[in-house]
């Protein structure tokens, strides 16, 4: 098992005809994801890479029966195609998109608790590199070759920080369940807790990996589960110890600005409900693979 | 993006908050003449600067003569302003705005602001203003008033009222409280604002309301529907380096040491940071170079951070997904070709196309330091920095 | 609130959708006028009255030559148009609207109404437009498609697109249609309308978009925020009785009988005329003096159903909650000292001050026929109105 | 036991200092309910009837521990004052007011959502003449003499049809458990089938009786769950069979626009989930009686 994308999850691509879209769907094929098709509006009829290609999100699911997508959508259509995703009875749609308004988040949102949290499509980003289960499902923009399969799960808010994560890991031999890219945005579809409790309930992943950043209540938010209710270890790094407060670091999340959003205190609530801290960002592999094995030891 | 006071107050009157009477002023004559057309004998000149805490720092001089306001303008343009939030190198003033000085009875504070936990809108007021917000929730935490807006509906009049209830403001002016509330949120979301906040909303001796300072931030994923907005930019309050970042498409931002970063992504690139230092290095400057980072962006990315005079050594690290190794390789070829650089540089490549990309490089005969982790390349970069400073340089230029 | 076409297409228009040109007119020299002013050669011309279905009877005239714009606007001012929507007594032309001819290629069925079932705005639309929409849905009934708005956040985009692309619109029409729809509901909601209705909704030979008729009705309720639609509002298409009804604040629906009502509350009114029927009689209205009646307006109350000429006996069921009953007896009193009544006239008081009520009444010498029960209040005055057509008045005129 | 009101329950009166307002808290007192105090913005400090008098509903709550209100504030500040309500942590609220904008209806309902069911304020009206429980406590404008105290349940759009059935009752010394009002809006707080399941549940209540109108979808929501749930006989009244169809009869809720919105098809999907349907609008009180006698019978 891995979380959310597994081997047969029939996934489709909104803004698959765009350069970038287009690109990510033959990457993901190589991949061996199921991609079953892709939507760009007024394009119905046309394929990529032989998939077919509908006008709506709704006539793409009834064709194919996908029950995930990946949005390539530009960022002033992007709320609209999430929304869409959302009404259309998909499971999980993740947003690739970088530079969605706040407001905009704000909105889809609210407009996704309309459904039912048992019907509620789950939303992984925007601005974030995507979720992938090694060996099995790649839904998103990263290289599928640095993630190896195994029993940890993964949750970062940052791409290339998770890679590098990933590649960490490889080195020492220890492999991923499930890597998850929550994005950078300040309003996101799912939160640090959120991916927790999914892992936490996944019998495959024996051990969390959480890569948090500066700025946000999600990491604190995390840390009050991992304190009354995760039952797996945690292992955790922040990154941002030297980034100078109050400025917004590339992504427009990654700003300090009220206590416990800086690294340092973050670092602190999480030691304090008794997640494993990873003391450089070098050692990310290094902590996890050490966690792994008293977990072992402790087993035997 | 930060916005000036003059322009939030202009902004904000149109949603019915109203302002003292001022003018703009771009030099100390204008400024003199800016007080003549508001009339009376009380002025402020305040510095046009894109933070708060002027006043502590001279930047809001009370004036009661036009000459005053002349002098007072005269000695504020072309000043470097260094408050709490400008960090040490300041803010030059090219702006003073003259208002007409408000007979204050009370000041309040109000504030919109983005909260992250709830996803909402939230304001927040109270009772005490003038002070920093920040001031205010250390010495007066009580006096602070929570609401958080529902978006589905919007900002109700009750909150509203109950916000300007808890106030404390006296019957006559609580239903100019609640429009200036009410003002403010509409203000906040038709504009795709991230703060906004009247500091102090005063209370005159008139009984009537008047916003005395005013401050607006705007999403900047959001201003491609607000052109008016966008205009308002003051490139002369940005840090030189980081508008040239803005203009290339690169998140830019200046620190204090002397190790410059080319990095993809932010998180890498916050993490890169740490571990220089966490190697006794001094970084430069952070810099997310992107996803879709093309030869020429890679390039204008190695201009930029040797623009800084500070960086003695640079650390390239890039852990390519939707970006190629051998572009990034290209890239960096080609910025060294066009304007060659001497001081050492430490290439660290991962991902997609790794091989091709170092292949690139050490084919070049450009002696640059490869390094294949995060750990390595800290340290190689630190030590090349110290090495280079102690005059052992460990490239030679192109 | 009902208003007409040529006014829901002025409003519409604002909110981006197209209609064709056209001008109104309220002689046949000016609708010929308008035709000369659109040019061209082929106008239509229709009748404005508040009702769907003018085209079966006459109301709306395909024209060739200004002469017979001016032929068909002739014929039809002044006239009684009896469609199916409109009851016996039928809609009586005071304008006409002149319009260009419009090529149609397609025509499409676009509404918007407030969906009772999940309390929200629902979209309603066809690929088979023209015919009204109970035709549509029991002859072609998988042509309709529906979409309910999320209040939240109104119409998105994505959901105009599900309904054009359901439609069948081809690729060069989609943006427009999707404009369409959501022009239609920022027009719904930000006017407070309870429906809006374009049909047909044509693409033209030449393909572009054009509201070929346009119905809207607003939610009285809200008038009062809208002065300038409460303005559009045209009593000469309105049933006199209920104008007048409504001009006094009193709820009225006339009927086709004989025995006038005169009730509280239209539960109870509704209730009142399922009795009479049931016992044998016939109502002539429908009417609810609401909650506040004062003597007053129980007896303008009055003066409206006695004024309709149908009119052979009354009942008074009052039912006093809010309303007393001796304001209720004294109502009467006035009513019929002012302007006396020679038909029968049936009292039921119930509820808060029976007992004073019913002593104003007993002693007020009036021939009124008092009941104690709904029943039996139903059932003598269908008694009374019987006796008093076969000649035998039970008042003698006060 | 009755429902939503009982002789203890603590009540404000939003308005209290209007005209309107203030008549009823008068009658309100009279009857014996417990009201507490009043809201009106900016006249904290007064006296109603001995009533303390306060700006906001949370301060009113706050001192006074109301857990209801009724609501006589004018059409354009009634949606905002049932929100206010809604966020004061009240059980129930009644709206009075007639005229409110159906988009303001919508506004406060989506608003209410807000809140998980269990801290949802029940909501009704508007356009209602109110609550009573006989005997206990009546929240609204009725003439509370006419109605006995008992073990019948009533629903009723319409104020002045419910005193009809009241006083029917009274007669036939029929008593009655409470009396609901939902209101005459098309868009109104609780629905024929929100109260009758609360009925259903109220052990002091053993039949329930229905008033009906032409017009809107709440009757026939109702029939499903008296076919698939509702253990209490239910006797059913729907006014208007004589109505002219397509026009609206004073309340803006009754209109028929639908199959099933006539009096005739409603009363026919009534009978058939087993309903008793009242014949004639004069025999409301004996149907009722009828039934009940029969209940008692079975009993036996």
């Amino acid at each position: 098992m891995s979380i959310l994308v597994d081997r047969s999850t029939p996934v489709l691509i909104q803004g698959i005809t765009g350069k970038v879209g287009s690109f990510h769907c033959r990457e993901m094929l190589k991949y061996g994801t199921n991609v079953v098709g892709g939507v760009t509006p007024g394009k119905a009829g046309e394929k990529v890479e032989g998939l077919p290609v509908f006008d709506t999100v709704k006539a793409a699911v009834k064709q194919t029966g996908a029950t995930a997508s990946v949005i390539f959508v530009p960022p002033p259509f992007a709320a609209d195609s999430i929304m869409e995703a959302a009404d259309s009875s998909l499971a999980l749609a993740v947003a690739i998109t970088d530079g969605i308004p706040a407001q905009d988040m704000i909105k889809v949102k609210r407009y996704m608790r309309r459904y039912r949290e048992a019907n509620r499509m789950t939303l992984l980003g925007p601005n974030c590199s995507g979720i992938i289960s090694p060996g099995k499902s790649l839904l998103g923009i990263m290289p599928g070759e640095i993630f190896l399969q195994g029993n940890v799960g993964v949750i970062g808010r940052s791409g290339t920080l998770g890679y590098e994560a990933a590649s960490q890991m490889m080195e020492l031999n220890v492999g991923i369940s499930t890597s998850v890219g929550i994005g950078g945005d300040p309003i996101n579809g799912s939160s640090f807790l959120d991916i927790l409790k999914l892992f936490d309930a996944d019998e495959d992943t024996d051990v969390v990996v959480l890569v948090g950043e500066i700025g946000g209540p999600q990491e604190a938010e995390a840390a009050h589960y991992i304190r009354d209710t995760m039952r797996k270890p945690v292992v955790a790094y922040v990154a941002g110890r030297t980034a100078p407060k109050g400025r917004t670091m590339g992504h427009a999340g990654a700003i300090i600005s009220a206590f416990g959003e800086s690294a340092d205190e973050k670092v602190e609530i999480l030691r304090d409900v008794g997640a494993v801290i990873v003391p450089s960002p070098s050692e990310i592999g290094s902590t996890t693979s050490k966690v792994l094995a008293n977990l072992n030891t402790a087993d035997n | 993006m930060d916005i000036h006071e003059y322009q939030a107050k202009e902004l904000l009157s149109e949603f019915g908050v109203s302002v003292p009477q001022g003018g703009l002023a771009y030099s100390p004559e204008q400024a003199a003449y800016r007080a003549r057309e508001i009339g009376g004998h009380n002025w402020v000149v305040k510095a046009q600067i894109h933070s708060g805490g002027r006043g502590k720092v001279g930047g809001v001089q009370f004036c009661n003569t036009e000459h005053d306001v002349y002098k007072a303008a005269d000695a504020m343009f072309g000043q470097r302003l260094v408050t709490k939030q400008t960090g040490q190198q300041g803010k030059t003033v090219y702006r003073v705005y003259v208002e007409g000085e408000v007979p204050v009875k009370r000041e309040l504070y109000l504030g919109l602001v983005m909260d992250r936990s709830t996803e909402r809108v939230m304001v927040v007021a109270s009772a005490v203003g003038g002070l920093e917000i920040d001031e205010i929730s250390s010495s007066e935490p009580e006096s602070i008033i929570r609401c958080i807006v529902e978006p589905a509906v919007g900002m109700q009049a009750f909150q509203a009222r109950e916000i300007a209830f808890k106030l404390g403001v006296e019957a006559e002016q609580i239903n100019r409280v609640i429009e200036v509330i009410i003002g403010c949120y509409r203000a906040f979301e038709e504009l795709d604002a991230t703060m906004v906040e009247i500091n102090p909303l005063v209370i005159t001796e008139e009984g009537s309301l008047c916003a005395v300072d005013a401050k607006m931030t705007f999403d900047d994923n959001a201003l491609y529907r607000h052109p008016e907005i966008a205009e308002l930019r003051d490139k002369s309050q940005e840090d030189a380096r980081e508008t040239r970042a803005a203009d290339r498409g690169l998140n830019y931002v200046g620190c204090d040491g002397n190790i410059g970063c080319i990095v993809n992504g932010a998180g890498l690139a916050m993490a890169t940071m740490d571990m220089i230092q966490q190697s006794g290095g001094q970084t430069a400057n952070f810099l997310d170079i992107g996803g879709g980072a093309t030869p020429e962006r890679v390039a204008k990315a190695f201009r930029l951070v040797t623009s800084d005079e500070n960086v003695t050594a640079i650390l390239v690290n890039v852990f390519a997904g939707i970006n190629h190794c051998d572009w990034v390789a290209e890239g960096i070829l080609l910025a060294l070709k066009k304007e060659p650089v001497d001081i050492p540089i430490v290439v660290r490549l991962a991902g997609t196309n790794v091989d091709a990309g170092r292949k690139i490089l050490s084919g070049s005969g450009l002696p640059l330091i490869r390094a294949n982790t995060l750990k390595e390349a800290a340290e190689r970069v630190v030590q090349a920095q110290k090495s280079s400073i102690a005059g052992v340089n460990g490239v030679v230029a192109g």
